[in-house]
């Protein structure tokens, strides 16, 4: 039994999957959060497994794009997680249904 | 990749992924959902050993589970006690769904494709990226950079109290 | 962790009964606001014992082994405030011998309540048990001397109304001068790691300031006091036992922080060490105790005789009736007096802070609660 | 690698020929493949056999309280065994008998996964750890990432034990800990990043080499590094005097204040494991690892290595021993406005450096005069930026004033005793 480009492939996609349903359910906005660092994450999986698998002329094109992609999260969870605070701050909540001061 | 060890492997690893990324769904307490969130990421490192990528994953390790981790940990203890759960809104259900279409078509066409596959990887080492970062990816890295930084003075000023902005006016 | 917009719901911190740094059974009920403490409420009495009830049942000689039980770490002091008092109510003399012991015992106390508050504090700060392990060491000798005059190590019960129970032995005095050639590198070593360890200066420096006013006002005393820089003891202010033939002076401190108090600690210290060696130098001869009935019924009056303990000033209130024991009898306590002050010290510092200037201010729960 | 050793299996210099040979025996008699599963078994029991199992029974524990024992001028352990040898067994023993409770409302589940946690990265770290030219048992090339990974693993254990507790004492040690960890992980592995810029090498085998190539530890080359690895980790070990975690006399134990019997056990000896771990991997980078000066020749070169551990492990003992505690947000602010900026300055001091010697094209011997200007260098940035930061020693009053009589107030000193 081998394993081939396609497993990683799919593992890949239901890690993107759970992470966008994550993101799409969850009410608290760090939940939300989490989801769009799990889809991250799986993004990264298949940039990794192009990049090892996958016909090319420069195959550490993956491995920069993935070091590009977790240094933009890093950046990314620090600056939402503010934005979380800074909501909470003003609003008392992170409830994401209850943030609508564009609705009269 | 043949071989009991990397077959072994992936299924462990895809096991322990998807499962603690299942449990970030499920969990009701928002601090059970970022340990599992943790071990996804380990579990997503694993995947990166596995596809000979170690300074990519100890990378993912570092940042992933000893920076960001520890930083949603902070935001969950910061919010009160009411504001820890993790249950899902009214669109939950659309949400779910959407998200089980897009895994199904992502299926078929990962499936379906005929993908064009090397015999043997090449060998990708940290010093391969460290020169790639610096030469074909010289400007993206820089940017990078900036980027860092824009976000680190972000954040400070996103959570900066009105007493902290009203002493700084005053110098 | 300040949470200055955020609006946090500020969580109440038992630190005691049961915890390393309360020196006993001594509970602060604090509100903290993340690390920062925004207020704290005392609790104390876990360790009351009714003396002062107990002793309006026994005759004055009695009631000796009582003090002892309060400040446990200075029962020689407490036993000497409270003979004092009964002498002054009684109007009994006590011999230049008796006075010269007692201001030796006394002293030798302050150096033994001073070693282990400095050790106990330092410990407070964080340093792992060192410090404590340095003070015990050396006050294990000043013990000795005790065990050898009294019987008694720590509760010593050694003063008697009119004088000392026993005469000193004749090995006493060289084993004290021994004691003393001892102390003085010990307090040299002490100061020299303690005033240039550059974390031990950052945690205790401008940490717990008690300023000059609110030291008088809530009536603080002993190096607390003297710490803020009021220059008030009770040896030089009201003298007693001859404290004035003897040449020492008072150290006080610059601002009233945990700093300047463990500074006023250590220089008291050496001052101990001059006196006690010019009490040794001119040791006269003599009886050292008058001869009073053993239940001594002094005339009707009240009297307040108050001593320099370790702690600050330690005053007894006796109302005799004429009957063989106190009408009353009650307690000015200088740790629970000391203590009062310990919230406005605590609030808008952070736990750790709140631990330090506990240490500093030297509590002894069985003479908190009595 | 190295041709300093014969592959004689009874040259202990190099232990791995025995259990090369015990496999290579192995292979002939059982079923192909068997052999391969059993090799990292076999190593990693070797390895916790050992290095781990004896270096933290009598080095960590043994060692430690004897020598805090003398420290604070007592015995330390003399009663079980001879010299109090066999206290770390029967402290165990006593350990295992006693009952783990747990609180009512804790988080069962997460309560007891943290210790578990807590020990797993602990046997991982001496994996990269090498003992000799072979002995090593994972050389792979980004030992150091490694080990900076997985050493931020504990933080996290930490973190869970301290919360799932319950309890606000637990709390308070967790919260510590988790920000203590991300503040000091930065200028640790930008100290580190130095060492890699000279030494053009990830690999701890390598960087071993390079010191025996050029005759000189690291720790010469570059003092600053040194400095900031040894505060750094003893901050993420929570040794004194950075034990602001599990402060004793404010918090409590911190995170451990609600853990009992061997769960407790468990804490306690793998924070030993961790400061051994901590000091291998120092000794290996900063103190030349196994090399020794031509030392190795003679020496089997796993008993220099163990020495050295156990030299730099004496290190945080006596710090341990003899400073008291900082408070966190004093810690915080050494971390990020002194630390920082040292390390940063460093980093520019050696990439300078590097590319001096890479462009001009310079001798061997140009390390020295390079560690020569680092040290005076290092010097000079601890004084400098220090006075920047406004440390005025000078200004603490050593003695209190003095005055003759009682009575009356004593105006306070103005300006400048006040800091």
């Amino acid at each position: 039994m081998s394993i081939g480009i396609e497993h990683f492939l799919i593992v890949g996609a239901i890690l993107f999957c759970i992470g966008l349903a994550v993101a799409l359910s969850k009410r608290n906005a760090i939940g939300v959060l989490m989801g769009v660092e799990l889809m991250l994450n799986a993004v990264n999986i298949t940039l990794i497994t192009f990049s090892h698998f996958a016909v090319s002329d420069r195959p550490i094109a993956g491995h920069a794009f993935v070091a590009f992609s977790i240094t933009v999260a890093a950046a990314e969870a620090a600056v939402a997680l503010a934005l979380a605070m800074s909501v909470y701050k003003n609003r008392e909540t992170v409830d994401v249904d209850r943030i609508n001061l564009l609705k009269s | 990749m043949e071989g009991f060890g990397p077959t072994f492997g992936f299924y462990a690893m895809s096991a322990l992924t998807l499962v603690s990324a299942g449990g970030v769904m499920l969990s009701r307490n928002l601090l059970h959902a970022v340990l599992f969130l943790i071990v996804t990421f380990i579990g997503v490192a694993g995947f990166y050993i596995l596809l000979s990528a170690e300074f990519i994953a100890l990378a993912q390790i570092i940042i992933y589970v000893g920076a960001i981790s520890v930083l949603v940990l902070f935001a969950v203890l910061l919010t009160p006690r009411a504001g820890r759960d993790n249950g899902e809104t009214k669109m939950a259900l659309p949400g779910i769904f959407l998200a089980v279409c897009l895994a199904a078509v992502l299926a078929f066409v990962i499936n379906d494709t005929n993908w064009a596959t090397v015999a043997t990887s090449p060998e990708l080492t940290a010093s391969s990226l460290g020169e790639a970062l610096l030469d074909a990816w010289a400007l993206p890295f820089e940017m990078a950079s900036v980027l860092l930084t824009a976000a680190l003075v972000g954040a400070i000023m996103l959570v900066r109290t009105p007493e902290e902005e009203a002493e700084d006016a005053l110098r | 962790m300040s949470s200055g917009g955020i609006k946090t719901e500020p969580f109440i911190l038992n630190i005691g009964p049961q915890h390393p740094s309360t020196h006993g059974v001594f509970r602060v009920k604090a509100t903290v606001d993340g690390e920062r403490v925004i207020d704290a409420e005392m609790v104390m009495g876990y360790l009351h014992r009714s003396m002062e009830k107990l002793a309006e049942e026994r005759t004055y000689t009695q009631n000796i082994p009582f003090t002892d039980r309060t400040d446990y770490l200075s029962s020689m002091s407490n036993n000497l405030g409270y003979c004092l008092a009964v002498e002054r109510l009684a109007g009994v003399d006590v011999p230049a011998r008796g006075n010269a012991i007692r201001v030796i015992m006394a002293e030798f106390q302050r150096l033994s309540s001073h070693s282990m508050a400095i050790g106990t504090f330092v410990n407070d700060t964080g340093a792992w048990q060192t410090p404590v392990m340095w003070s015990l060491r050396e006050r294990e000798y000043i013990l000795d001397l005790f065990e050898m005059t009294s019987g008694a190590r720590l509760t010593c019960n050694y003063m008697r109304i009119g004088g000392v129970s026993f005469d000193l032995p004749k090995e006493f005095e060289p084993a004290a001068r021994k004691v003393l050639a001892r102390l003085k590198p010990y307090l040299d070593e002490m100061e020299g790691m303690l005033t240039e360890n550059e974390i031990f200066i950052v945690r205790t420096r401008n940490v717990g300031v008690l300023p000059q006013e609110l030291a008088i006002n809530s009536s603080a005393s002993g190096p607390m006091l003297r710490g803020s820089g009021v220059p008030w003891d009770i040896r030089k202010a009201e003298p007693y036992c001859g404290y004035e033939k003897y040449d020492f002076e008072i150290p006080i401190g610059y601002q009233g922080d945990s700093f300047d108090r463990f500074l006023v600690r250590l220089e008291e210290m050496r001052q101990s060490v001059k006196i006690i060696e010019q009490a040794l130098d001119g040791l006269p001869g003599g009886p050292h105790s008058t001869q009073v009935p053993l239940a001594i019924r002094p005339p009707k009056g009240e009297v307040y005789g108050r001593v320099e303990s370790p702690r600050g000033e330690l005053g007894y209130y006796l109302v005799s009736d004429e009957g063989p024991s106190p009408y009353r009898f009650h307690i000015r306590p200088p740790a629970l007096i000391n203590l009062s002050a310990l919230r406005a010290m605590t609030v808008g510092g952070t736990i750790a802070d709140a631990i330090v200037v506990l240490g500093s201010i030297d509590i002894v729960l069985g003479e908190v609660d009595r | 690698m190295s041709s300093l050793v014969t592959s004689n299996w009874y040259d202990i210099r190099d232990l791995s020929n025995i259990s090369r040979d015990i496999l290579e025996g192995l292979a002939n008699v059982l079923p192909h493949g068997v052999v391969y599963v059993l090799a990292p078994v076999l190593g990693f029991i070797a390895t916790f056999i050992l290095v781990v199992l004896p270096s933290q029974l009598i080095v960590g524990v043994y060692g430690e309280r004897k020598i805090i024992g003398r420290v604070q001028s007592r015995f330390g352990p003399n009663r079980v065994g001879p010299f109090g040898l066999v206290q770390p067994i029967a402290d165990s023993i006593k350990l295992m008998q006693k009952e783990a409770l747990t609180p009512k409302y804790a988080d069962r589940a997460i309560m007891w996964l943290a210790p578990i946690i807590f020990v797993a990265p602990c046997v991982m770290l001496f994996a990269v750890i090498p003992f000799g030219p072979r002995m090593i048992l994972a050389n792979i090339p980004v030992a150091l990432l490694y080990f900076v990974a997985v050493s931020s693993m504990p933080v996290l254990a930490a973190f869970m034990a301290g919360w799932s507790a319950n309890n606000k004492y637990s709390l308070f040690g967790a919260i510590r800990i988790i920000s203590m960890a991300v503040s000091y992980e930065v200028p640790l592995v930008l100290g580190l990043l130095g060492i890699v810029l000279f030494t053009q090498t990830l690999s701890l085998q390598d960087m071993v080499e390079w010191q025996r190539h050029y005759h000189i530890w690291l720790i010469a080359a570059e003092p600053v590094a040194f400095v900031l690895y040894f505060i750094g980790v003893g901050v993420e070990l929570n040794r004194t005097p950075t034990d602001i975690a599990e402060a004793e006399s404010e918090i409590v134990a911190g995170y451990l204040t609600e853990y009992s019997g061997m769960k407790w056990g468990l804490f306690y000896g793998m924070d030993i494991g961790y400061a051994l771990a901590a000091a291998a991997f120092g000794s290996t980078v900063f103190l030349g690892g196994w090399s020794m000066f031509g030392l190795d020749h003679w020496v089997p070169p796993w008993m220099i290595i163990i020495g050295k551990t156990h030299l730099f492990y004496f290190l945080f003992i006596w710090t341990r021993g003899t400073l008291p505690r900082l408070r966190i947000d004093q810690l915080m602010s050494f971390a990020w406005k002194f630390m920082l900026p040292v390390a940063l300055f460093n980093l520019l001091v050696i990439a300078t450096e590097r590319m001096i010697w890479v462009q001009n094209d310079l001798a061997d011997g140009i390390v020295y005069v390079f560690a020569a200007v680092n040290i005076v260098l290092a010097l000079a940035a601890l004084v400098f930026w220090s006075r920047f930061l406004g440390y005025r020693p000078e200004n603490t009053p050593k003695k209190p004033r003095m005055v003759r009589e009682a009575g009356g107030y004593v105006p306070l000193p103005t300006g400048k005793e006040t800091r």
